[in-house]
């Protein structure tokens, strides 16, 4: 037997040329069909000068069987926490079918449905979508979606400061006390449109937004009020009252809201007399893993009145010739690609695919499937606090009812008892400190239905540990 | 048929009175009309529903403008691992080096292979990393105390999220026109520069098809008056590893990583539109990004983009998308990027030179093409009556997913044409046979073409029906109705 | 298309020197003709196969006897994690005990379920179970010294895998007969058993969709006469957790799990054939099985049965499908098992009562229908010359399945129609309505149904051709014409 | 706030009556159509004392968040050895679009394709299948698959007693190297119909069937002699020699064979003078999952002459009315649903989806794809055995040239060191004591494609540590 070599050799899946279905013989009769002697001549328009050197700090191209050895190891690297936060991104169960339909390849790897009559499955499905985002949210009309929860309301508040009849202010009324996250890329988003962001504080017991603090706005001029509900800390607004205020004051109305709170919340659309006007958030809860944070989706509701002013696509039911019903992207003229510099937003691509898995999810689980998850992530999270709230030296921050998620006051310093916690494997909670620093030592916890008693107590025990050691 | 017209009522049930926590006037009086049916109902639907779209998987779909290639399964199945499909995005940095890693290493390969000093991944498409491009054009200038440059020039072939996303920064557009070989014409920018002048956004190879071959000329143009080059990478499949922007003299860039990196379109979305920047604007860049210190990742903070734009989204972009991308780039490794620009460039010359034999007329017949090419078809709207739009219905007949049509706006009956390069010669030929039929319906039995397509789930659909009368949801009254 | 036919040569290249320590004699001269294609072209042609298939998740497919029901999606992600689809065979048991005990649950349930004492998960399908049943009937008989008993029963309603095992086993065969009604001649069978007997095989409630009342005294019988009762369980869907094979009084049965137990049929298999046995049996079943002991699992032995009749299999049958159907039953649990039956069994009648309102002909009117029931088209094919197999293709255009077809053999122009539990009233509505058309249409046009199919890829094919100019394989002379 | 109760509440994906679409509603008209009262008094014909107690050992339903986090639990605790392992099963890599495509519903849940104008899909594959099949193991036609390897050769004998018309034997000569669970299986299979499977002992050095051996059966009557290669050992056979042996003395060659070796080794049609008569094997090495040993198919090919003898379901391509190709189940009349007691296998369902699974697979490697994992695993293995050999204590068993497996013999006890490497989370190899203990401390030992080279050393110092601590 002859030595061995090396164990050099690639395996790889396909061939030299990955992804490139082109033969030798193939190329040359192309080059041919051009008039050209080579590839490279194609290219003899761009200036010498601007050609490319070697790619040096790009590494040479793995086997499908490489990479995957390698995203496994990453993947291990990184372990699977278990998971007790939520902040805007929340650990619900997706049934299986949901993905597995999403990534069929007629849905995955789809265009935007422009040529309608070869894509009235993503048409009809979005369709579906508005239809599920209507009912869900008690609004009248939804879009096919923008990018996230953050810059849904950055959208809302463009679109309110167009839509507002009774106002011609650029300035927003927003709570302290909704994603610190979705301000900070709503004050990126319209800032260069001179709109204003004015700050309402939360009351220092409940969290809350309560009429005292609106009042001390009354007869200024806002083009729209933003609440969002479940607020930041999870507790729940008085809605009512806050809506019938902006809409005394001129304001429209602009409802947050996480759509799975929605199937057991007052809907937006029912909010005080009128209903909120537009409704946005993240749909991320409705199917969407958690993802490193995305791809989720903004969710974007509104009045009838104000469809026109809306941004993003909408898919609305037709007929064809031969009068069947059908569906098509319609009001087109609103948008970037007809509209222009005069558009009502720049979004083009969208969220699509998270949206087919929401769709499906939701249909899935229905009305029953979504209360049910909620009400178990409540009662979860309840359990939680219960339990941490019997501990030494942790308490409730606030006294308002919530959802899903509650800050705790802690009486170490919360940045290291959530570092202890992580040797227990736990992400514990979000430190609130940076972005409310008046809170002292809180954190923000969440335990979605996807939790189990028993990880529960493993929480609380390492807590207890945690604080007793630090 | 709907979902909702399979759904009957009091198929499940909930228990509510565990929220008694929760003040009634807080709580929802009705469920939400969701439908309620069986999974077997729901996955037969949607099962259903998805063969009602034509696709990469399952036709060839050589949409210009929007790179419809490949986007392979592996990448699929390892952005859906457990893994990093549950990982949350405010996971300690401790749990969460391999997944920052793969970030890392995809801003140095997309520095790399655009030429920019640094990238950010937050842009959650093409038009939202034009909006962090331009914002940081103008955070830049404001800087500087430039507070007169208020406008933006854009040229005419441009796609229309840069003009909207410049008045979405506060700009003014002006429009450059282009030059019949699709050029810009560089005496109507020159007149249009001047103080006021913040940037000039700018595709290259544009969406004409063809290079434009003045880019140093312009891109020293526009410096010395002051102003910023945006590249709206949209195009970047063309020069992938062969030009890149940032040696073109640009100053922003974004990819869409949808695009040129294979991650799927999953029919609307979801994107990403990493941005790339040379050196003096890294300090304005969005946050977040990866940042490598002491061989472990963390997440660069204020200090690090002293004056960032701030933050674009909730979390970071788009992630699941950025590791469908990185396994992409990582797949292809340094000669495969190369390839992907010279094949798609290949074949997009074969098929306009095998359609010109065919007797179709090219917009710009004399330049080679880009990765993508534009076919006018205005002798068959003025001497058949059949339209661009007539033509690329009845593709769909023969199993094509019709061109882009009516972009650039600037060519009258166009078809802009882009094949990439994972389709085999086999699909070009295909296409071009089909073409060629249709031109002889058009020929000689233009009703077949004008009132196609014939095989579809449904005939041309009543636009301004839809428009006027709006029926943009299921309602329960219809339910009733049922 | 054939996929060879996309094909070209040349596209994929192999080192092959690396082969040097194999003698040239040994190896491979030329490569094998498989396509050679890109991952895309390999994609799109398996994607658009896939769409000219009917299947549960796209259509309603009442196949008698072969329980379509919806196959649950978790089961199939579960089953691929790479948990389970990555663990080998021969592993260690130290690696094995999550696999394991899934497996030994499994078996336990089955024999609840059934009424059994033993269980082995080893049949790789129906036929199989059957294999492993009768072989352990003949090794019974052989350790007992009985080696006269050369003789199986079996009804002329069964399923031709049941002769065709008894075959396999070393046996004669003899048939018996049915009456009107759909139980079994028992005068016929007194007289067929003897001392020759070696068992009776049985399906209860039987391919003709109704139950053996007379099960018990067949029992009896053939106990008495020293033979032993084989359960053909494929109809277990029926009476799941209300009736149990071993209360009824059988010595050995096998369950299809992937018909009662959800696992999916995969266009032909893979399946499993779960066999349970009385406990005289035990010490006879086929290796391997899982033993708890001492809270831990391990492999049964060779003590553990010491009268095996061996292996079956090269390792421990399709695990793959084990594991789906061990999902399946434990998200079903004790009250859901029960409802299959119920909601099987009132599908089915319901489906009967109003097929007959609209004037088909019951096979068995009288008796209430197990889960499927027989629909005669008898009169039809006298009077109108439309038989079942008319009938059937032009259920395929209406968008069904078609039912089984004349299965089985001893009714005349049958149609063996089973709704399984997981369809919903209103599909079974639209299956009546498409008969009740198709019946109009057969009366008024019947060279509609006659030459149906017309809305399938193919027409009716030429099976006769197909047998007599065997064309099995694409062959390389073929691609030199191409 | 109301005291919490208890987190009970379990979260049903779907809800009380999963995979039940019945409302209370059509439940009541179903059975007023009927004309029963309630759904018991379906199964009043069943006596009384046959029906079922309640089913006290079957755990109540779980819902399908809850069933995820069992299995999860469950695979878990298993680990993910790194597996040197073969003896029949094969860790080789799997390209991400196989099980995707495969598992398509339209693929994954249609029935076997008896109506062949609604199955063109799974028809045209098997056709192509086959195609694929014949041109790798160079035989004239190839079935839609049996069971697994196993059973494969036990059809295969069973086919080769009713098709030889030179011998009228039911005797058949089987290596004793060839895979021992293959031979234990037929033997079962076979058993009953009084066939004979008579031993042929291997070459002490070389492990493999030499002509001496075979010389001791000349003049003996024989319906067919098996050969393995590679056999279980690893190495590699003779096979033209055994091959005219086989036919010089009437009996027919069935050849067992590893499908990914055949990209590479000569193929069974091309064996000797005449090739072999009947190749089978198992498909596992192309594209199934390891699985924990099923579901695989079994491979079953054989020449023109004895296609009617062939068990299983075969597939040919014919014309429709219109004159269309199409494609149809052909020669159906030896199967089991026509022919009864006297069909040629009792075999209906078979392994369908995995040969899908494995037809998308040599579609998306090709042969150069096949090739390269074939000669990766080949290096592989050589590179372990010889990095083994540089050991003290362990050497290579055989002196013949082999595929991907070898054998190691062991100067410890196997078993020991097998098990003390399973501390370092190593399948280190298959104890070859109960099969074959006249080879004393011998282990089987298999690197695919798949292990790393880091790997490959991993295993080397952990069984230089167990060797010189056990
Ligand atoms: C030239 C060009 N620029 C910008 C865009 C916008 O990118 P996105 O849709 O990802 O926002 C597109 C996409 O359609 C485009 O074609
Ligand atoms: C009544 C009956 N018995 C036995 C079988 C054989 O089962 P399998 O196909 O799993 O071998 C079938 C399946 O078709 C059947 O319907």
């Amino acid at each position: 037997m002859t030595p061995l070599s090396s164990v050099a050799l690639l395996f790889k899946v396909s061939d030299d040329m990955p992804f490139i279905p082109h033969t030798e013989n193939e190329i040359s009769s192309m080059l041919e069909s051009i008039g050209v002697k080579q590839i490279d001549d194609l290219f003899s328009e761009v200036p010498a000068e601007l050609r490319a050197a070697e790619l040096l700090k790009i590494p040479t191209g793995l086997s499908e069987m490489q990479m995957t050895q390698l995203m496994t190891e990453r993947g291990a690297q990184d372990g699977r926490p278990l998971c007790f936060i939520g902040a805007g991104a929340y650990d619900h169960y997706v049934p299986a079918a949901v993905w597995q339909i999403t990534t069929r390849g007629e849905f995955y790897t789809a265009y935007t449905p422009y040529q309608a009559e070869a894509s009235q499955g993503t048409l009809q499905l979005i369709y579906e979508f508005q239809s599920m985002m209507t009912t869900l949210t008690a609004m009248d009309v939804s879009n096919a979606s923008v990018y996230d929860g953050a810059s849904s309301v950055a959208e809302a508040v463009l679109m309110a400061v167009r839509a507002n009849r009774k106002s011609k202010s650029k300035r927003i009324l927003v709570p302290r006390n909704i994603n610190p996250s979705y301000a900070a890329a709503t004050h990126t988003l319209v800032n260069g449109q001179n709109i204003e962001l004015v700050d309402i504080d939360y009351d220092k017991d409940s969290g809350c937004i309560n009429l005292d603090a609106l009042k001390a706005f009354e007869g200024e001029d806002f083009a729209a009020v933003v609440i969002q509900q479940p607020n930041f800390f999870g507790s729940l607004e008085d809605v009512d009252a806050i809506t019938d205020w902006a809409h005394a004051n001129n304001a429209l109305l602009i409802a947050v809201v996480n759509p799975l709170a929605m199937s057991i919340l007052k809907p937006a659309g029912e909010w005080g007399e009128a209903g909120a006007d537009i409704a946005c958030g993240d749909g991320q809860p409705l199917g969407a893993p958690l993802s490193s944070g995305g791809p989720y989706y903004g969710i974007m509701c509104c009045k009838k009145a104000l469809v026109r002013q809306m941004p993003g696509r909408i898919v609305g039911r037709t007929l064809d010739e031969d009068g069947k019903e059908g569906f098509v992207l319609t009001l087109q003229a609103r948008e970037q690609h007809i509209r222009r510099s005069k558009a009502t937003s720049n979004i083009c691509t969208n969220q699509g695919l998270v949206v087919t898995a929401s769709t499906i999810h939701m249909s899935i689980l229905g009305a029953a499937g979504l209360e049910n998850a909620a009400i178990q992530s409540h009662l979860n999270t309840r359990s939680l606090v219960e339990k941490i709230c019997a501990l030494d030296g942790a308490e409730r921050m606030f006294d308002s009812a919530s959802f899903h998620e509650t800050v705790i006051k802690l009486n170490k310093p919360a940045r290291a008892v959530l570092d202890a916690m992580t040797e227990s494997n736990i992400i514990a909670g979000f430190d609130l400190a940076e972005d409310y620093p008046e809170l002292g030592n809180a954190i923000l916890v969440c335990a979605t239905e996807q939790r189990t008693e028993k990880e529960i107590d493993l929480y609380v025990s390492a807590l207890a540990q945690a604080l007793s050691e630090v | 048929m709907l979902i909702f017209e399979h759904s009957k009522s009091a198929l499940h049930k909930t228990n509510k009175t565990e929220l008694n926590s929760i003040p009634a006037a807080m709580r929802r009086r009705q469920s939400a009309a969701l439908p309620e049916v069986s999974e077997l109902q729901a996955v037969r639907h949607y099962t259903r529903l998805s063969t009602r779209n034509f696709s990469i998987d399952t036709h060839f779909y050589p949409l210009g403008s929007c790179t419809m290639k490949y986007n392979p399964r592996v990448a699929n199945s390892i952005a859906l691992a457990p893994e990093f499909a549950g990982r949350h995005p405010l996971a300690p940095e401790k749990f969460s080096q391999g997944f920052m890693s793969c970030m890392y290493e995809l801003q140095e390969m997309l520095c790399e292979v655009t030429g920019m000093k640094g990238f950010s991944l937050a842009p959650m498409a093409g038009a939202q990393g034009e909006f962090a491009g331009i914002a940081m054009i103008r955070a830049f200038h404001d800087a500087n105390g430039d507070h007169q440059r208020r406008e933006i020039l854009v040229p005419d072939a441009a796609h229309g999220t840069n003009p909207a996303t410049a008045t979405m920064c506060g700009y003014t557009v002006k429009e450059i026109p282009t030059l019949a070989d699709g050029d810009v014409d560089i005496t109507a920018l020159e007149a249009a520069i001047g103080p006021q002048t913040a940037g000039l956004m700018l595709t290259n190879p544009s969406t004409l098809g063809v290079f434009e071959r003045q880019i140093q000329k312009i891109a020293k143009m526009i410096h010395a008056a002051g102003g910023l080059l945006y590249y709206d990478g949209a195009n970047l499949n063309a020069i992938l590893g062969k030009i890149r922007p940032g040696d073109m003299g640009f100053d922003v860039i974004h990819s869409n990583l949808h695009k040129t990196f294979a991650t799927p379109h999953g029919g609307g979305g979801p994107g990403s539109g990493a941005i790339g920047v040379s050196a003096r604007l890294i300090p304005f860049m969005p946050i977040a990004g990866v940042i490598k210190e002491n061989e472990s990742f963390r997440w660069a903070n204020k200090s690090d983009y002293p004056k960032s734009i701030g933050r674009l989204s909730a979390f970071f972009g788009n992630p699941g998308v950025l590791i469908r991308a990185y396994v992409y780039m990582r797949l292809l490794g340094r000669e495969g990027m190369t390839r992907v620009s010279e094949f798609s460039t290949l074949n997009a010359n074969y098929m306009m030179a095998e359609m010109k034999k065919a007797g179709f007329e090219a917009a710009i017949p004399d330049r080679f093409a880009s990765h993508e090419f534009i076919i006018t078809l205005k002798k068959q709207a003025k001497d058949l009556h059949v339209t661009a739009m007539d033509f690329a219905k009845r593709l769909l007949d023969l199993g094509y997913h019709a061109p882009t049509t009516y972009f650039p706006l600037l060519v009258p009956e166009c078809l802009l044409i882009e094949p990439t390069e994972t389709e085999s010669k086999e699909d070009l030929d295909g296409f071009i046979k089909a073409m060629v039929q249709i031109q002889h319906e058009a020929e000689n039995d233009s009703e077949l073409v004008t009132s196609a397509p014939h095989t579809m789930p449904v005939k041309r659909l009543d636009e301004v029906r839809a428009a006027r009368q709006l029926d943009l949801s299921w309602t329960v009254t219809e339910a009733g109705k049922v």
